[in-house]
């Protein structure tokens, strides 16, 4: 049971994508309960693997892909974070999606790609070492593909030629980086396993330079998909992309994907300290910090919503990055909470912005002038996203600038304190204006393109609880982070396993 | 009697502060004109609380909540108690300012239930900061005071309400940054060792800040972070925009008690006393006291020319903060004057704070009644004027004196003179108020 | 048991050559259980009991034919039973609007089938020739079977190209066996020396069978030929029909002629192959007809298989055996997935009735399977994961960095994006929702053969091991020889 | 220098020979008349070479007889093919 748990955690998604593909389109109720069962299904997988993973228990799949080379499913606690966020935010983003796509063409194939997204977000989250991490990292491109093109129109074509130009030629420099690191560093294919103090620490000197050069190289090919300057230029444009997929894209699979590969990098493959020794922290924390502040100076340029919310992410998923740089456990907390964090908030952002664009016809900034009034529920999620993303507390997002700053200063970089302060004001300038226009404009015209009528609810049910439950969890997330079961206390369980082995 | 001690003890200090923070939940737009009471309602609790705390003779009273935020600490701080008073009869006796209005019809404006809400979250946020222990949970209410009281000031939306509402909020958003990195920095240094911090104890910083070595630093963004709300000079430009604009009740407990979070900050986070000793703060006590001179009299020349009587009351803020500021910076730099100085400044504090805002009260009623009944107003409105001027046997007086008296014994040279002359400043102001207060 | 391996499908041959039409139809499922029977007891047996040479009728070698059948071949007789077995159940559908063609088919089929069976389990090179021909004049019958004047002239270049290269190789043997005596590859193998004679002679066989590979610059038929016939012709000709004169092309280069060939040499076969990935990729992307375009894709992948020569020779032996592995890897994975794609885009261009790439619109709601088959099999010919094609290449990449080759690594990494960027084009059409015209159903078997070949494709990125255990029962790995 | 010998410098002479007419022809049956010319090159080298060791080689005998049935096929072939394609319209000289 504890080998193949992990595969079954994998299979609740691969086989419902599987299976919805060879369901024909007109299935509707047979394929949302299929849909809704499996992720049910893997929450509780997932919640039993967390409740193993606390008591000390090994789940590992290994399967001989070619000789030395092994496929690793493993749970271990910080696979088990971003497995449970991916598994939680599967269920909500399908929710919405079935509510967002109601009467669309080709759902099937949506809900197919979809489903195989989550299982290889599934596969990133699982994936016991670096070729199992590339195997699901390419075909998380693959599956998301389809996703960001699926409206069809000249745009979105054209959004995900750029797409693919960007993932595919990161994945390209993760082959290399890969490809290296099991030719040159690691015979025996041992040290290419995720550990949890890192396995390169006994590399003699001379290697070292080799060593450095890998990682950027790992970097650069993670970098891509995580979004960071200069490789970002793919998220703005993927913004075409229905909303379900912008709040799964952005908030769970591919930029996480990349930042959660960067922290397999630097604690699990290098080992915090030695990458430490090794000089390579910095260099990437003064690229994330760059890139926090880059992204949130072209997110005060934006005038459309979801573009605005692309370059936030931009730079939060940045903070990732810099707290995996921070040499240091709370550092590690920071960067690890806010993996999580960033997601729920997010995803709440996503949601609101679709919402918007499906119940008024929203797209512009401008155009939200007293949205509060008619859609109140969806403008208090969005002003709690909004206000975690800017560090108030008690939302999430003021726990992770928490520790990220004290992790900072821990490390010895005061200099981060800077950014972090920056970066959130920076935050403060285009969030706030939003939830100005939101709560304190009166509206005078008439809205863009009205599609739901104000019924019972401000808007479609299943678009609106999704919403409100992640607004909820970013709240709960922020005033329970003491508490024994929130991520914050995750994220120390992971943090004391990595530095004290 | 047993049972009032046991619900002393039992009731847990965090219900108390989010009472008002369900009322929040409970108004609605169509009903929002029957529902005033609840800003009455909101402070009581507390209010009755404290009263009940003074009648013990002020036991320990503190409440833990390991697991929620960081790791909750709430208590009643007996040093700062007095401030927690002032504030909640001032939210309270606003709050039925409020209710009053809402009554005689009197507040036909749009968006009232967004002003209500507003309301009660900055009384939230206000009042919690004063029992809040904890570094995490401060800040908390802080911010949620700092944002909500946006709502109050651009409450009117004319355009110079929105004007006063984008300076407001941009120093805001600035205040919070310096606050947030001096809080995150000295946090670091509270907590250094442990693993996993949780956020320190408030009463864990000053010690922290004065060990750290680059403590000057922390202190000077704390300073600075809390100068906004505190209206220290350079950083007060909010205020006089601000007041005029705002409601009435809503600019009374602005500056009456709002303003007073920044000072409470200032206690609570600086190394001051003994952890001044050494000298090591003295270059930042001593920009306090020259900021402090500056924003006494320099309010008071811009108010003279002020054109309304609510902008003036904010200079007069400005003015008597800046005293305070003076206080401040002087038992910073005497460290073993603190004690004495620290208990002045509560006493200062307490006394402008309720004056101030029957002064602001003032204004609405003169503005609300006409002919004999304005006449009677405007001279018993002479009694809170006077005692900030601080005429013999007046609460202004009381507690100048009590500074006074510190600072006699030490070797400040022109600041007793200079101090005194604020007295004037005051007069300039209150002469000015009573003017523009007869126009209208 | 290895010579009912020829037996069956000469027997099957004639056989539907002289039945009546309907006949000769029902007899196809026999056939083609029997012969991927034979494969796989084949397989068991030699997995048992090892390799075996077998003498046809008694007769001893050099007059007689002498069969082996070692690791490597019968993996490649098991993958060409399988790929054609579902290029055939495919052509049974696709052939009912071709009843003409259909009449040819069929006896085509099993002779190319026979030739590709005697080429694997050949042990004597002239054995080889003759499979070759067979192989050739069946192959050129296929392409020529529609009849059309495009197609004919294909045909034509495809036949002389095929007759030139086979005479540059019969030139090239007759030279070996005038200065050895003998055309057994065993023997040859440890008696050719590094002399002039050997380097003539090889020289000749590899121009020879350079054409019939169809490898850049020798590529000019391919295109034609594999584009224009019909679509099971085209998968059987791009999975395996190239894939014969690569094989022996392979066995002369690091078996026979091991001793006489030189590093200089391997790596211009090298640069061959580099120019062969960039040119086909281009093509590739440049056509607008998508058969044009599976074509050209296999003009690049064959690129891929050339790189074994520079990474296999003057090398370390574990960087060589990384090498072998990788190429015969690729060369499985590419002969799915090229069948795979060919069978899908036949599919596909039939439902549409045209092949033009940018008139793609609205397929995928009318023919999801085929475009999913497509992709799959796109998966695997760009190298990502999980798919052979991924493995393969992950081998070649690491033989590269063993023995340091950092331009073949390079020119490995951008030749996998380059396929991304040509095969992305059909994708991307496809994604568009308004069709320009009737989109027709299509028979479901038709869409599930391609979609069964491209599972294999990517399969065998987890079945790896099965093909890689054959490979170690034999002994062939490149010797580390090869002079400066 | 055996008489074989001969045979296989005449025959290389033979196949230079229709080497260069096969790639210079343009019309598709010179090219046909070309490569069967070339085969019976490679046919005389292949008897030539191997005999001036030990008498006569029953293998090349064998394996040119075999040859010339597979150059005889083949060319039929060609010759089908051509005749449908300039049927067809095709341009036998392009």
């Amino acid at each position: 049971m504890t080998t193949l748990l992990p595969v079954f955690v994998l299979a609740t998604s691969l086989i419902t994508a599987v299976l919805i593909f060879v369901l024909p389109e007109r299935h509707i109720r047979l394929r949302i309960g299929l849909n809704l069962t499996a992720a049910l299904l893997k929450i509780v997988l997932v919640a039993v693997m967390v409740a193993g993973i606390a008591n000390q228990v090994d789940y590992e799949f290994r399967y001989e892909l070619l000789p030395g080379i092994d496929l690793i499913l493993r749970a271990d606690a910080l696979s088990m974070l971003f497995a449970g966020l991916s598994s939680v935010l599967w269920l909500f983003t399908t929710v919405y999606a079935i509510g967002y796509l109601e009467g669309a063409p080709n759902r099937s194939r949506f809900f197919g790609f979809f489903s195989l997204c989550v299982a290889s977000t599934m596969g990133i989250a699982l994936a016991g070492n670096l070729f199992t991490f590339l195997i699901f990292f390419e075909l998380l491109t693959l599956s998301t593909y389809p996703l960001v093109v699926h409206r069809g129109t000249e745009e979105s074509l054209k959004a995900g030629r750029t797409y693919l130009q960007y993932t595919l030629g990161g994945g390209a420099v993760l082959l290399v980086g890969v490809a290296l690191m099991y030719g040159l560093v690691d015979q025996t294919g041992s040290m290419t396993e995720f550990a949890e103090t890192g396995t390169l620490a006994a590399i003699p000197s001379e290697q070292h330079f080799t060593l450095a050069v890998i990682f950027f190289v790992l970097i650069a090919g993670l970098g891509v998909k995580a979004a960071l300057v200069p490789l970002h230029g793919w998220l703005p444009i993927a913004m075409v992309a229905p909303a379900p997929v912008s709040a799964l894209l952005h908030a769970v699979a591919v930029v996480k994907a990349g930042a959660f590969g960067i922290v397999r990098v630097i604690y699990n493959i290098y080992g915090v300290e030695f990458a430490w020794q090794l000089g390579v922290l910095l260099p990437l924390a003064i690229l994330a910090s760059i890139t926090i502040i880059w992204g949130s100076l072209r997110a005060l340029q934006q005038v459309e919503v979801k573009k605005r919310l692309a370059y936030s992410t931009v730079s939060q998923v940045s903070y990732i990055a810099l707290g995996a740089c921070l040499f240091g456990p709370v550092g590690t907390i920071g960067g690890i909470v806010h993996l999580l964090h960033q997601g729920i908030m997010k995803v709440t952002l996503f949601f609101c912005a679709g919402n918007y664009a499906e119940t008024l016809g929203i797209h512009k900034i401008k155009d939200l002038d007293g949205a509060g009034a008619r859609m109140p529920l969806t403008s208090i999620a969005f002003t709690l996203g909004a206000f975690g993303m800017i560090g108030v507390p008690p939302l999430a997002g003021f726990i992770s600038k928490w520790y990220l700053g004290i992790g900072a200063l821990d490390a010895g970089m005061s200099w981060v304190i800077g950014v972090l302060i920056l970066s959130s004001m920076l935050n403060a300038g285009y969030f706030l204006p939003i939830v100005y226009r939101l709560w304190f404009k009166s509206r005078r015209e008439p809205w863009p393109d009205e599609h739901i009528p104000r019924g019972r609810f401000e808007t479609h049910g299943l678009l609106l609880w999704p919403t409100v439950a992640t607004a909820v969890f970013s709240l709960a997330a922020g005033l329970f982070a003491a508490h024994a079961w929130s991520p914050l206390s995750w994220s120390s369980l992971i943090a004391f396993r990595e530095y004290l082995p | 009697m047993t049972l009032l001690m046991y619900l002393l003890h039992q009731v847990p200090l965090p219900l108390l502060v989010i009472f008002p923070l369900v009322l929040v939940a409970f108004v609605h737009t169509n009903t929002v004109r029957r529902r005033g009471w609840m800003l009455i309602a909101a402070p009581i609790p507390m209010l009755l609380a404290l009263l009940l705390w003074y009648g013990y003779g002020q036991p320990e009273f503190v409440t833990e909540v390991p697991w929620l935020m960081l790791g909750l600490h709430w208590r009643i701080d007996p040093a700062l108690a007095p401030i927690l008073l002032m504030t909640t009869l001032l939210w309270t006796a606003a709050g039925t300012y409020v209710w009053q209005q809402l009554r005689s019809g009197g507040a036909e404006e749009p968006h009232i239930a967004r002003y209500l809400r507003c309301w009660l979250l900055t009384l939230t946020g206000n009042i919690g900061l004063l029992v809040a222990g904890d570094i995490a949970s401060f800040y908390t209410l802080f911010a949620l005071m700092t944002f909500a009281a946006f709502g109050l000031v651009i409450h009117t939306q004319t355009k110079n309400a929105l004007f006063a509402g984008k300076v407001y909020i941009v120093l805001a958003v600035v205040g919070e940054g310096l606050l947030l990195s001096g809080l995150i920095w000295g946090a670091a240094h509270a907590a250094a060792g442990e693993l996993t911090p949780t956020a320190p104890l408030l009463t864990h910083l000053p010690g922290a800040i004065a060990a750290s070595a680059q403590g000057v630093w922390i202190a000077l963004l704390l300073f600075l972070g809390f100068g906004v709300k505190a209206g220290l000079a350079g950083l007060h430009w909010w205020l006089p925009l601000a007041h005029p604009v705002a409601p009435t009740p809503a600019s009374a407990v602005l500056s009456g008690a709002m303003i007073k979070a920044g000072l409470v900050g200032w206690l609570l986070t600086l190394p001051l006393g003994e952890f001044a000793a050494g000298g090591n703060f003295a270059s930042i006590a001593s920009l306090a006291v020259i900021l402090g001179l500056v924003g006494a009299f320099g309010a008071a020349i811009m108010g003279v020319f002020a054109k309304k009587a609510k902008a003036v009351l904010a200079y007069s803020s400005v003015s008597q903060m800046g005293m305070i500021t003076v206080m401040l910076g002087t038992g910073w730099l005497y460290d073993a004057a603190w004690e004495a100085v620290f208990a002045a400044i509560v006493v200062f504090s307490v006394h402008h704070g309720f004056n101030k805002g029957v002064l602001f009260f003032g204004v609405g009623w003169v503005g609300a009644l006409s002919g004999r009944a304005a006449t009677l107003i405007l001279v018993l409105l002479l009694i809170p004027a006077l005692n900030l001027i601080g005429v013999p046997f007046s609460s202004g007086e009381y507690a100048k004196d009590l500074f006074k008296a510190v600072i006699a014994d030490l070797p400040v040279g022109l600041l007793y003179p200079i101090f005194s002359a604020g007295a004037l400043a005051t007069t300039a102001l209150m002469l000015r108020y009573f003017y523009l207060l007869r126009k209208t | 048991m290895t010579p009912i391996l020829l037996i069956i499908p000469l027997a099957f041959a004639i056989l539907t050559l002289l039945l009546p039409r309907n006949w000769a139809r029902a007899t196809i499922i026999p056939g083609l259980v029997l012969q991927v029977g034979a494969a796989v007891l084949l397989c068991i047996q030699i997995y048992h009991d090892g390799p075996q040479d077998y003498a046809l009728g008694d007769w001893q070698a050099p007059l007689g034919i002498s069969l082996i059948a070692d690791g490597f071949s019968v993996t490649l007789l098991a993958l060409t039973s399988l790929v054609a077995a579902l290029c055939a159940v495919y052509a049974q559908y696709f052939l009912t609007r071709y009843p003409r063609e259909q009449r040819y088919f069929w006896p085509l089929f099993w002779f190319l089938l026979a030739a590709l069976n005697g080429i694997w389990l050949a042990g004597d090179l002239f054995n080889l020739y003759v499979g070759l021909e067979l192989l050739g004049l069946s192959a050129v019958g296929m392409v020529a079977l529609t009849a059309e004047k495009t197609t004919l002239k294909a045909a034509l270049d495809y036949l002389y190209a095929a007759l030139f290269g086979s005479l540059a190789y019969l030139a090239g043997v007759a030279l070996l066996y005038g200065a050895y005596g003998t055309l057994s590859i065993v023997q040859l193998s440890e008696m050719a020396a590094a002399n002039p004679t050997t380097q003539v002679a090889l020289g000749l066989m590899t121009v020879g069978l350079l054409l019939k590979t169809a490898i850049f610059p020798l590529h000019y038929w391919l295109p034609p030929a594999h584009g224009g016939a019909l679509a099971p012709v085209s998968a059987l000709l791009s999975a395996l029909v190239v894939k014969a004169s690569f094989y022996i092309l392979a066995l002369l280069w690091l078996d026979v002629g091991a001793l006489a060939v030189t590093v200089n040499a391997a790596q211009a076969m090298g640069f061959l192959g580099a120019g062969a990935i960039f040119w086909g990729s281009w093509q590739a992307f440049q056509t607008r007809q998508i058969k044009m375009l599976v074509a050209y894709s296999t003009v690049a992948q064959l690129g891929y298989l050339m790189l074994l020569f520079p990474l296999a020779i003057g090398v370390s032996e574990a960087a060589a055996h990384l090498a072998w592995q990788g190429t015969v890897l690729h060369l499985l994975a590419h002969a799915f997935a090229k069948a795979a794609m060919f069978l899908a885009v036949g599919t596909l261009v039939l439902a549409l009735g045209h092949g033009r790439i940018n008139d793609f619109g609205g397929v995928s709601q009318r023919n999801p399977v085929a475009l999913f088959a497509f992709g799959l099999s796109a998966v695997s010919l760009m190298g990502l994961p999980p798919s052979g094609g991924f493995n393969a290449k992950w081998l070649l990449l690491q033989s590269a960095i063993a023995s340091g080759q950092w331009h073949w690594f390079v020119v490995m990494v951008i030749g996998g994006l380059l396929t991304a960027a040509y095969v992305f084009r059909v994708f991307r059409v496809s994604f568009v929702q308004t069709a320009k015209h009737d989109i027709q159903e299509t028979h479901p078997a038709l869409q599930f053969s391609a979609l069964a070949l491209a599972l294999m494709a990517i399969g065998l990125g987890f079945a790896s091991e099965i093909p890689m255990s054959f490979m170690n029962l034999t002994d062939f790995t490149p010797s580390p020889g090869g002079s400066p | 220098m055996t008489i074989d010998l001969w045979y296989a410098i005449v025959g290389s002479i033979i196949v230079a020979l229709s080497v260069f007419a096969f790639l210079t022809s343009r019309h598709l049956m010179k090219k046909l008349l070309a490569f069967n010319i070339m085969g019976s090159g490679v046919f005389l080298i292949m008897v030539g070479l191997p005999q001036h060791q030990h008498g006569v080689d029953p293998v090349p005998q064998a394996l040119v007889l075999t040859g010339i049935v597979v150059a005889v096929s083949a060319t039929a072939l060609a010759l089908v093919i051509l005749r449908r394609y300039v049927r067809a319209g095709g341009n036998p000289a392009p």
